[in-house]
């Protein structure tokens, strides 16, 4: 009842585990068998290991959480080797979230990627543009569509873009997006904050700002993908502060294909699991037979 | 399977001493000493993270822990009431090993006592306690019966050695040290036993997941950075990077 | 020991009720004696009355709240006539907020604003563009730009431009209008954003989305001031989910001179007293002779 | 200077039927009937909004509140115990006039009874309520001594007639009506009153300020818009625009 299709591949339930909140899935399967999920999205990739950020990398904030992780992870190789074949065993659908500073950073990575089991690549366009002077790829229509279409050109697997709220205009860096060759758009990623310790008289983070998260952000996020399903025709994954059936509920009516829930993992490890029997008896009392009766119905 | 979120209902909920909780709550509840659970007073989305805390003490049909109130969280929790019910994630993290011989130090700095009830009680062998507070004393008389020594000291004096609690303590007169306390204090310990007795620290960090998957609670080690929640809290201090 | 200065006008506290949540200040008189406050900004002012918008105009989310109020307002006349008057008798700065959705509009009510007592315009740039279609004017530095100018040659009262956080880029807006001749800047204003009643399927709000504000947007609107800070030169009044003396500390720390309180007034009328008294404790405390001493510190 | 928010201490908060729960809190307020004030059970930014609750009852030293749990924020409210606070802010609002003479009909649906008992007893006029409910009536036994006559209708037909209340209510039977309730309700009163009787009604809308300065609780009258919770909530039938 509750199974969605994207690009052909078919999801169990809407319900995605988002990138860098979920690992890449092992602390959790000891909660709940992560198979039930619809998919998972990796944490974060980038061609090589990286150590991540020092500092506090976790704040809390109004109904939210302020991260600066700097993108610790194993790199491509690493994951393929140690994370991915615990992933391959399960039956579950996943997305390869990979981050790079550089285009060649990019397309090495999504070329490691091509010759896995992983079943999307998620690009996450979010990360400092070393080039372009730490400047994000996804700020710019522009710089986006470069590393877009080169991306495209090389990846054999359906190229998921995710879009940054930073972004100058979601609507044209969507539409930019799909016109350079994305398959479909996952949004929102963290947006750019602040916090500041007043005693120190210095920022809390040592990158200065960091990403907010978390149900603080899910009526801007719900207004993002509402505004994106309007000029493209790809499927969309919604992503911002969900937490409860209700809010995946409201991501689908807005246009999304499927939602994934990030920082909603930190309250409580089975959240997904709830979220899906929620959706399921949302459905049933409402006579919805399959999610496609509700997407975008608003 | 692991348990997700569970309640605990309160049986208490005291203040020991001023602004040092001790709650204790019913139900079932495992883990070992310096293992920790992740605990949420409150069902709404703010405050949005849960707060790690240590075991104090687990008996038959009932878990206690030992807190401070800090912020808005342990605040929440320290307005609760017999009755009321949080809910609780655990146990998480490694602990101390407790199958270990020889003459032991426990070194606490302020709420760094917590976890050393538990851990007291199932050492076997010698164990000496030093406990540096800022005024007040409090949670040793429970823990004395368990330990061979405890010392004392306070910043003030009104309990005790007046000063740090390092200035009572010889590495040299024992086997293994284990310490919890602000990080100023674990980096004097860590420093004096190098090179002459085994050392371990449990650490704190901000803690999103509590389970090992954000890596929002990692510190440098030797080894590279690390998760408090999954190969901590308690490591081994030589292995520690500090570096404030 | 709080007084800070803006533009030549003397305020007794960096503390100013913010625009649409204070009235003209009368409701909130009777709680605590408004000349207390560093300013005022009125409600949102237009050229003519409007009666605002139909259906649902308020809806909690987490930690904030989504507002549709359309600009309910006696007119720029009505103002003068029945409201200036009380607020005159007292001795608090006022910034008169004006709103606009043709230049026309604006340069109207900026020449009937020349002629009062009032200290300040506070020009509203994210009012729907009727020429533009819809499109506030707050969105491209452009439009922005165009309203700015024209307003400035018209206006002999100070111009303070207030910033919408759906700018496309908050440093190229700021300093657009203060190339414009903007002579200060307050941000932000609220962020669009969506909700939806599932069982309805449709929108919460009649003009489907509406701006969100309350403590939820604080990180985000702090490193909004904060980078605009670095970019112009004219004082920065902060805005954005401030409801502590602490976030307001924070926002002097992230660079602005003075700081408006909008959705806190919700939760206590008067929570801006508690900040100004937190202020000056944490100014003993840390030994802080003028807030010109922290201002911009991180 | 009106009073901001202040603290309330619980003196019983009592579930008198199904999610319908009665709160006593000590103290000393005022305020007339109709009017109501705002109240917020927690210190936490989420919920973010006060909720807005008609007064039930005065006495001397002691406030009631009559209200029924929907969302989160009265969810709180009802897990709130004896010795708690919960702050609050009013009287707020006009209310309805007592003043007044005659026979009254006071018709209230579901949780509009809440108001009803602090009326009916400073009415001198002969007052009959008519109380509509989904299933269980709840509130009356404190209503009935001030009253002449006590009409209940339930959808299910479990207390009194089965439908609704309007169903046994003729307005040429009274001098002046008061209603609260749902809007469908309030407008079919409305409705059967035009040219008979006069009618008031409470109306409800979601409020932020409550004090009538951020224009979020207006809904449209003859006179245009106008703010619930200053100009009413009690406003003239006829003068309410009613169009969903
Ligand atoms: C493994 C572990 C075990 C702990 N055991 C105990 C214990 O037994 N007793 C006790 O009193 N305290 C213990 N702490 C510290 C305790 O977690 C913090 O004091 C508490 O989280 C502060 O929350 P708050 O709501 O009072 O403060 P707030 O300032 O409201 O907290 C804001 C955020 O920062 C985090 N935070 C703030 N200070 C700390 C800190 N020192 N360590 C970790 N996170 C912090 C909070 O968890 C929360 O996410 C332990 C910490 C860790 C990591
Ligand atoms: C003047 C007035 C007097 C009232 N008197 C009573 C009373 O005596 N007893 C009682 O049970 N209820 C009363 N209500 C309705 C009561 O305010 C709402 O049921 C309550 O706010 C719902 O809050 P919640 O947290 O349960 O729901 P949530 O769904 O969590 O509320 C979310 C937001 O919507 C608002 N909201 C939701 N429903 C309503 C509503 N029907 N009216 C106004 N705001 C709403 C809330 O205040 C809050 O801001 C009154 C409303 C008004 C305007
Ligand atoms: C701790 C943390 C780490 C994250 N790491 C990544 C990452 O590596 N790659 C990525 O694309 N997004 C990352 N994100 C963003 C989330 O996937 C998600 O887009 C964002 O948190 C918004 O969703 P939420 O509000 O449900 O958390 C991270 C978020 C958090 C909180
Ligand atoms: C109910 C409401 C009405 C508002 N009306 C106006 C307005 O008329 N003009 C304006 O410039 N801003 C208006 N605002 C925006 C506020 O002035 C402020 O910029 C915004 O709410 C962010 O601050 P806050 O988070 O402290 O509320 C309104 C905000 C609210 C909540
Ligand atoms: S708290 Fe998430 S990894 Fe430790
Ligand atoms: S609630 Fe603000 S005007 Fe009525």
């Amino acid at each position: 009842m509750t199974k969605v299709d994207i690009l052909g591949v078919e999801l169990k339930n809407p319900i995605i585990a988002a990138s860098g909140t979920f690992g890449f899935g092992r602390e959790f399967d000891e909660y709940f068998p992560i198979e039930k999920l619809g998919a998972i999205s990796t944490k974060g990739l980038t061609l090589n290991k990286r150590e991540g950020n020092k500092g506090i990398r976790i704040y809390e904030t109004a109904s939210g959480l302020m991260n600066s992780i700097g993108l610790q992870n194993p790199g491509v190789k690493g994951f393929i080797e140690d994370d991915l074949p615990f992933l391959e065993d399960k039956d579950v659908v996943i997305l390869a979230n990979l981050g790079g500073s550089t285009i060649d950073e990019y397309l090495e990575g999504i070329e490691l990627l091509n010759n896995t089991s992983i079943d999307f690549i998620e690009l996450n366009i979010s990360c400092p543009n070393v080039k372009e002077g730490g400047m994000a790829f996804g700020i710019k229509c522009s710089t986006a569509e470069l590393v877009v279409s080169e991306a495209k050109k090389v990846s054999k697997k359906p190229l998921i873009v995710k879009l940054s709220p930073n972004a100058e205009n979601i609507q044209e860096m969507a539409y930019s997006c799909v016109e350079a060759g994305a398959d479909g758009l996952s949004l929102v990623n963290t947006f750019n904050a602040l916090a500041i310790d007043i005693y120190k008289r210095k920022p809390v983070f040592e990158n200065v700002t960091a990403g907010l998260s978390g149900p603080c952000i899910k009526p801007i996020a719900l207004r993002m993908v509402y505004e994106v399903s309007k000029v493209v025709n790809v499927p969309i994954i919604g992503i911002g502060g969900i937490i409860s059936w209700k809010d995946a509920i409201e991501f689908i009516m807005a246009g999304a294909t499927a939602v994934q829930v990030g920082s909603g993992n930190f309250i409580k490890p089975d959240i997904t699991m709830d979220i899906i029997n929620g959706i399921e008896d949302y459905m049933r009392q409402e006579g919805i037979k399959s999610l496609e009766e509700i997407r975008g119905i608003i | 399977m692991k348990e997700t979120y569970r309640k605990g209902i309160i049986h208490t909920n005291t203040e020991i001493s001023p602004n040092i909780y001790e709650l204790v709550l019913e139900g079932d509840f495992h883990g070992r000493p310096g293992q920790f659970y992740m605990l949420r007073g409150w069902e709404e989305l703010d405050p949005f993270l849960p707060r790690p805390i240590s075991i104090a003490d687990i008996d038959s049909g009932k878990i206690k822990f030992l807190y401070e109130v800090r912020g808005r969280g342990t605040h929440i929790i320290s307005k609760l009431k017999k009755g009321h019910s949080l809910s609780l994630l655990g146990p998480l993290g490694n602990g101390f090993d407790v199958k270990v011989e020889g003459k032991i130090a426990l070194i606490t700095g302020g709420i760094g006592i917590a976890p050393m009830l538990y851990l007291a009680k199932q050492l076997s062998g010698e164990v000496h306690i030093y406990s540096g507070f800022r005024n007040n004393a409090y949670f040793l008389d429970q823990i004395r019966p368990y330990v061979k020594a405890v010392n004392i000291a306070t910043e003030n004096g009104s309990v005790g050695h007046k000063g740090f609690v390092t200035d009572l303590f010889d590495p040299k007169d024992f086997d293994l040290v284990y310490a919890c306390g602000p990080i100023p204090m674990l980096e004097l310990v860590i420093n004096m036993c190098k090179g002459i007795t085994p050392v371990y620290v449990s650490m704190e960090n901000h803690m999103a997941c509590g389970i090992g998957a954000c890596l929002g609670c990692t510190i440098q080690t030797i080894r590279g950075m690390e998760r408090v929640c999954k190969e901590g809290p308690v490591f081994k201090g030589e292995e520690v990077v500090l570096n404030d």
